[in-house]
């Protein structure tokens, strides 16, 4: 069987999908491996590098995807790569099925087995190839560097000849893998960090990183237990969280949004009269900005500035620390496609939680619903 | 007679030298042996003080008693040890109490029967008595001859305390108008015999050492007053040694047990037994204190910490470098096992550890530490669950199945922290708390660390 | 006199007794009950001393108060002795 | 008296000479301070928070000058801005006498007294005076923001489910303010931090700042003591230093550079077979490039990559750290300034070593001695 | 007589007591008024036992010494109490030699003047005498009327031998062979006199409180022997108690100040004498250990650390944090000082308490903190120097002149911790360590807080 | 007996001597010191019983010991507790 993993030819995407080290694995595992020539490349990695451990070099694209099992790629194939891949092969990247519905139709309409890496199922067994945490994982650490660099001020306190510098409060939206890690920097940084995340179970994670978790208070007047969480989401609560958000993000020098509800547009945090009532020279990292962004002004892939605050909408940050987003997701999909190979061969056992689950099209069919059903609402 | 004294003095310095060393783990061996040696000076000295004594007899009787007691002692096993002292101390009281009436049956009726020598007869007597028949009840117990639960029936302590009163009613007018009636001196024997019997039977199992320490304590009590009745050097200060030191001990252990000593004393105890059972139904597990995970791992040479997302979440990162620094200061080696998804996000216990300045060379990741454990003597499990659930490598119904663990289970000894019985992330619970090698000390991680951090200094 | 001498003795042997045993860690609990309760065999004196001092019946009592003493001296110290082998370092 | 700030006009120079905060003190000790129209709009200070502090607001810099006493600014003065200068008034910025001579020229023809911050002496009194150290600091701290930023690996140790990732290594060379600083964030990152100076008495200094200091072990068989620190110069003792750096810098991921002797180009510290000894991806941040660079590869103001290695020549870190840099700066000036000031007059105390040591040109004479040798050189 | 006996033990019970309370702080008080109800009791006890005593003359003794001892003891200023302990232990001496020497008077010849006796009598006076002379001569020296410096001469321990070897004779030989000569009797409390002399002589200032403790325990031990010539149990039982405990304390104090016991008795301490002088000329300090640390700082309610360079070069920070949390938990209000200059980098303070994980709002800079000094009870600098020296106030010649700097010495008291007494960074002296208020504790910033965190957890 | 009885009394007191006194901290050893010093100060009883059976010179050496032991005493126990007084917390 053969794998092969294509160079990526988006603008900035430095990953690639394989290392020498996953290689190896694949090729224990019975596959046969082709690496397109220049793919590691950007991630510091040379043709001689795959070579050394047995992988097939191909310069061609055409001939490298003839006869292809398996096409391993980190952002979605384009029209071009995907007309070359032979019908019937599997697909793996780290694609957003429901918003690449155009893409989806092409592997599709070629009948190929297509997974998202975005659609591994968070379970404790799933978790060596949930390339989301390890992704975001990346993109908080690195959200808090680029924060601080466009600070015009000091992350820590400093107490000095000519006077004491207090710390940069900084102000994380939304605690999942990647608040998370962008909590654990800023504080390493020195930062006095706060967070906010609707899922009450997080305030706990929070605090567990020393940071300070913002409590909306839960209307216990009109009725605890009636439904807690979904009660949550009432209007009231919503207008509770923007008036306690609007104070804290009034006082913070960073803010950084991680806010997402999977399959859906990105929630709606931070309103343009928010970042008004911010000081300048303030920083909005905005992670979400990919998913519509969790500040109004927010603009993808843009870093802008609006009345002395910069926004910045920066898109991939993985693909910035390559050497290491490479290395984790290439495992990631190492581990996802050993665990399916059985015998040198695919074995799509589709009772299996994390193969269906990854899955998106198969056989001419799309397998996912949230994506069947966004298709069909196109 | 001057030198038996002076033989009787040295033991007794010996017996007190012998205590004294016998509560520190390091020297208590050689304490045992100190008060051995004391207790043959006394009986050596006591043997030649008394030129015509029946040497057969005494012989028949040191010989008899001496094969029973070393057969005792070498055939029993380790985990019988509690019944083993339990029966012991029956003997000894059981001593007391012959001594005592042997003297009572000279001197009844003679001039010699003074209000102080009666008194302190029907102390011994009385004391000896409940002693031995108490002892071989807790005994009984801990055999499994008799149920170790609490037995319990209505009016108990009424009839205890019945006993207990006619038992002080009868002996002071014993005292008081000399005795009358040998049948009074039966009456005595008997109803302290019932006493034993009645006090001992309403104790659980968990809470027999108590009342074997306490009944250690009355044999001292029973030996200090056989003393005074035979105005003996000997027995009033080692009696008294052990009634006191006992005595301590047992409130000691009491405040271990959270226990109060008079609720051992009126028998009230044992009517809860906690140390099985608990929230989760199918684990039977043991639990533990600080004080004992600290002796275990006073003897360990090779530990490894096993932090968890329960250690981030009591922020016990510097408490947990702190006992590390003790253990390491104690000659120990120490390690981190630092399992992938320990914790909350990627990375979280480096985070953690990475704070509290843990060296970066003593974290290991699973491949490089799981072949450690065989030969490890202590993994102490802070605040992790799922990550060292022995179900992930074979229960295949498990959700868990096939996830990586930390083999922990397989280190000579387990201590795992962690406030309750409750599931981790997973929601399923965990066998490896009910192992024969694990021990649970219950407790906030920081807490548990900073009272074992005293603890380990204290035996250092 | 004699009898405040020994009452003296007896107070200062239980102060001594409350002195020496202060904070010792439940592992070593079953050792010192059991060392201590080996002590408490010094019953063996008194025995001893019955079987000449107070007759016949004094003898007899006296015998099977040895006996006793003596197992709680013999297994007393051994079993003692035997549990702190195990606390040795390996 | 009239004390002047101007704005500053260099490119990316964001700092002010004088803070609303400054403004106050200066006014206290009996100047009169006029502050140029959007002098500190670039540090986020509105002419409106001098207007409070009660400074005088000019837009015309022809008239700002016209009486001024004492002109304050950060960057040295342009030609332009110098023409306008009374005769005989007093400046203060922070400038290098020794390299911008056309500029000390300029100012010794106007009989300006000439001051830089760049030469208060570093005593233990005029720590709240040292420019330098504050800026430096600032420096030395983003410094490894920017290197990490452009590092395509994590700084800390990372162990994840897939996989471990080794913590960073991080070189400093040079440990005065700036590399000390450096450390200390590089630490708080989670990298492995090692450094390198010349002077043996830092040794302890990086150790109390958790750091590895790398010795070079001076020679003790030809002679010890003979003048200890002038042996280890010593052209044998050179080149085990640069065995022993390259050795070093082949294993890390960050180098940072801030040697520098003072008054003096910096010392070359990185040759060109060193750079490329180093693994692709690594990164270079030279402190020292405006003298000169300690990497021969490092463009003034420039990134470059050689062989896969970043080299970064930025200058002027502290001017992106603005609103703290601003605070700092401004208060080591007024600080200064009091410190001069005797009843609203500049009391120029010529035996103060302080005073004397900063100045440079008085009464139409060079009176820095460097200074003027460099001019007579010239 | 019986209740004679029983009040004495009584008495000695009490004084057991209250020796057991003294030695901790909290109960201290308590225990010394306990001790004095024994000696209450005694008194009492004696006075009634002996009905035929003559009251005029017990009474005019008792009301001269009482009112000598407390005019003493309510004049003596606070620094000069140890020379008060030390008259008061001679007058305790000699009246035991002096009890012991009425007996020798009353049995000499007699038939009642037994070995025993005359053994017992020759003890009580001997050391009964040395105690008097050798607590004379060290109030002397305490007070100022001897030079507080040792006096040395050559051959001084060849006559200490010589005076103890010619006692120990001389005593032996009039134990066994019954006492022939006044003179020889004279010869021997003449030869202890001059015996108590010299072994105190040589002793320097600083390490008398160990001298004095000794004595105290001779003079326990002259009580004891006292008692054994009257045969009274108070004074055998009380005596061997303010001997033995007397023993250890003064072994407790050796090891505190590094000294060996045999030193002491034989006269060869002092010698040296480092608690003034050393490497810094001028300064003059005192040095204490971290026990006295925690003592001080456990009376205080405000404590305000002041961290500096050292504390970094020890690599504290975390060792600090804790001592800081103790603090807290005992009650206390604890801030820090930071320096806009300490140590060596702008903010290196910050960086190093954060990594401890120092809450941000304990950290006060200069202007904040230095008002809160005035009401501060502990001020503990931490490897500071040049930042808390006052020369930068006042000594206009000084290079740090004009500095502003932390005002730690307007707190109650200064404990100031670091290796040695060189100077810091500027290279210049520091006067400090000189004041009144100040405090030294010499050693590794993080060994001395490590230590000090047991010792205040052990206050606790 | 007698003997040996005050022998033991002896010896459990050195041994009570020793087993209380344990970890004291350093402030406290000037008034432990003053403290136990003023019980040597029992040498009373002696003198008290001195004036009486040692005759005409124990009564006048008596006095004198009466006044030191009493000096002893007084002095002691009030200058410890003066001592002491400087350790209640403000
Ligand atoms: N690392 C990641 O990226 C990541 C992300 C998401 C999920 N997960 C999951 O999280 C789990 C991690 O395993 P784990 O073993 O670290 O944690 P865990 O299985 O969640 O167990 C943590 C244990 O700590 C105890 N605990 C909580 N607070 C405590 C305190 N203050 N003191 C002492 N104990 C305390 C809890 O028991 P008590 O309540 O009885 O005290 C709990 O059982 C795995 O199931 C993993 O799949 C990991
Ligand atoms: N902050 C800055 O930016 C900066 C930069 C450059 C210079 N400085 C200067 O540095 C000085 C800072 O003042 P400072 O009070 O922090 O430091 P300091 O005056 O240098 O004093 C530090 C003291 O710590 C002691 N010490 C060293 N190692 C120790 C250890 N392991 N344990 C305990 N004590 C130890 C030393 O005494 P022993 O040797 O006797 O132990 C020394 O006297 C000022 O003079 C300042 O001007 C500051
Ligand atoms: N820009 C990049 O380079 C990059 C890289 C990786 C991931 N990401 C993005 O980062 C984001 C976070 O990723 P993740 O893996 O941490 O996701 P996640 O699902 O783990 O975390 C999202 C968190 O947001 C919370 N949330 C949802 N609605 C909220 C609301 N209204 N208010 C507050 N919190 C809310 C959720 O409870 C959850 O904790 C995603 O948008 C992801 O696409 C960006
Ligand atoms: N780029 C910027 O934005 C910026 C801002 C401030 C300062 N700086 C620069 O940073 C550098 C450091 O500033 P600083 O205040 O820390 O200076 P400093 O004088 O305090 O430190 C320089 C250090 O370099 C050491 N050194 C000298 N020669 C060396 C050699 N051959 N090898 C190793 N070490 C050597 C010195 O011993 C000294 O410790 C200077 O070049 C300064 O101009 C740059």
């Amino acid at each position: 069987m053969i794998a092969v993993v294509l160079k990526e030819t988006t603008a900035n995407e430095n990953r690639v999908a394989a290392t020498p080290q996953t290689v190896k694995d694949l090729i224990k595992s019975g596959l046969t491996v082709r690496v397109e020539s220049g793919a590691g490349e950007a991630s510091y990695i040379t043709d001689q590098d795959y070579k050394d451990v047995n992988a097939e070099i191909f310069s061609n694209q055409t001939s490298i995807l003839k006869g292809a099992d398996i096409i391993l790629k980190v952002a979605s194939a384009t029209k071009a790569e995907i007309e070359k891949m032979p019908d019937n092969a599997a697909y793996i990247s780290l694609c957003q099925t429901t918003r690449e519905l155009e893409f989806v139709k092409l592997l599709n309409d070629k009948s190929i087995t297509g997974f998202s890496m975005h659609l591994i199922p968070r379970t404790t067994l799933a978790q060596s190839m949930d390339a989301l945490s390890s992704q975001a994982n990346i993109a908080g650490y690195k959200s808090v560097l680029v924060g601080a660099s466009h600070l015009p001020v000091y992350m820590p306190l400093l107490m000095t000849a000519a006077g004491t510098i207090p710390p940069a409060k900084v102000l994380i939206l939304g605690a999942g893998v990647a608040g998370l890690q962008a909590i654990a920097t800023a504080k390493r940084l020195g930062a006095q960090v706060e967070a906010f995340d609707v899922r009450p179970e997080v305030k706990e994670q929070v605090e567990s990183l020393g940071a300070k978790f913002i409590e909306v208070e839960s209307d216990n007047d009109d009725g605890v237990g009636k439904g807690g969480y979904a009660k949550e989401t009432s209007e009231d609560y919503k207008n509770r969280q923007q008036a306690k958000i609007k104070e804290h993000i009034a006082k913070s020098n960073l803010v950084i949004t991680t806010a997402l509800i999977p399959g859906r547009p990105a929630p709606l945090l931070i309103p343009r009269d928010m970042v008004e009532g911010m000081k300048p020279g303030s920083v909005i990292i905005d992670l979400a900005s990919e998913n519509g962004g969790n500040c109004e002004l927010t603009q993808m892939g843009e870093l802008i500035e609006h009345n002395g605050v910069k926004i910045d909408g920066t898109l991939n940050f993985p693909a910035s620390i390559q050497i290491h987003a490479s290395q984790l997701y290439a495992k990631n999909i190492s581990t996802f496609l050993t665990y399916m190979v059985k015998d040198g061969h695919l074995n799509l056992n589709l009772d299996d939680e994390i193969i269906s689950g990854a899955m998106f099209t198969h056989n001419g069919k799309v397998t996912h619903e949230l994506t069947s059903k966004a298709l069909g609402e196109q | 007679m001057q030198y038996t004294n002076i033989a009787y003095v040295l033991a007794a310095v010996l017996f007190i030298l012998g205590i004294k060393k016998l509560s520190s783990p390091k020297t208590a061996r050689t304490g045992n042996t100190i008060s051995s040696i004391g207790m043959l000076i006394a009986i050596i000295a006591t043997l030649i003080s008394f030129e015509l004594l029946d040497f057969k007899i005494i012989a028949l009787g040191m010989i008899i008693g001496a094969i029973i007691g070393a057969i005792f002692a070498i055939r029993v096993e380790m985990t019988q040890m509690p019944q083993m002292v339990a029966i012991f101390n029956g003997f000894g009281g059981g001593a007391s109490a012959l001594v005592a009436a042997a003297e009572f049956f000279t001197k009844y009726g003679t001039s010699e029967q003074t209000m102080f020598l009666t008194g302190t007869i029907i102390l011994s007597v009385f004391v000896g008595t409940l002693t031995l028949t108490g002892s071989f009840i807790a005994f009984g117990k801990l055999q499994g001859f008799i149920s170790g639960q609490p037995i319990v029936f209505p009016g108990q302590k009424i009839l205890n305390a019945f006993l207990a009163l006619s038992l002080l009613g009868l002996g002071t007018f014993v005292t008081i108008s000399g005795i009358q009636d040998l049948n009074m001196f039966y009456g005595i024997i008997i109803i302290a015999a019932l006493l034993g019997v009645t006090l001992t039977i309403p104790i659980g199992g968990a809470d027999m050492p108590v009342v074997i320490s306490l009944l250690n304590s009355y044999s001292g009590i029973a030996a200090a007053s056989t003393g005074f009745v035979l105005m003996n050097n000997a027995l009033i200060i080692s009696g008294a040694l052990v009634g006191a030191s006992g005595f301590i001990l047992t409130s000691i252990m009491c405040k271990g047990m959270n226990r109060s000593l008079t609720n051992v004393i009126f028998g009230a105890v044992g009517l809860q037994n906690d140390s099985s059972g608990g929230e989760a139904k199918q684990i039977n597990y043991k639990s533990s204190t600080t004080d004992e995970a600290a002796m275990i791992m006073d003897a360990a040479d090779k530990v490894i910490i096993v932090p968890g997302y329960g250690l981030a979440v009591a922020q016990a990162q510097h408490a947990v470098r702190e006992v590390a620094e003790q253990l390491e200061a104690m000659g120990k080696k120490v390690l981190y096992a630092i399992h992938p998804v320990a914790g909350r996000m990627p990375g979280h216990m480096n985070v953690l550890l990475a704070e509290a300045n843990v060296p970066y060379e003593q974290l290991k990741d699973l491949d490089e530490i799981n072949s450690e454990f065989e030969d490890c003597d202590v993994a102490i499990v802070l605040g992790a669950n799922d990550v060292v659930n022995p179900a992930a490598r074979h229960d295949t119904s498990s959700p868990i199945y096939g996830m990586p663990i930390l083999d922990v289970d397989k280190s000579r000894t387990v201590i795992i922290n962690k406030r309750t019985m409750n599931p981790g992330f997973a929601g399923i619970q965990n066998e490896l708390f009910g192992f024969e090698n694990s021990i649970m000390v219950f407790g906030d991680a920081k807490e548990m660390l900073t009272a074992l951090h005293k603890d380990l200094k204290e035996l250092s | 006199m004699d009898m405040i001498n020994i009452l003296t003795v007896l107070i200062l042997a239980i102060f001594i007794g409350f002195e020496i045993i202060t904070k010792v860690p439940p592992t070593l609990h079953t050792p010192l009950m059991s060392g201590s309760n080996a002590i408490s065999g010094i019953a063996i004196v008194g025995a001893i001393i019955a079987t000449k001092v107070s007759g016949e019946v004094g003898t007899w009592l006296g015998l099977i108060a040895v006996i006793f003493a003596t197992i709680n001296c013999v297994g007393g110290f051994m079993v003692t002795d035997r549990m702190l082998k195990m606390f040795k370092r390996k």
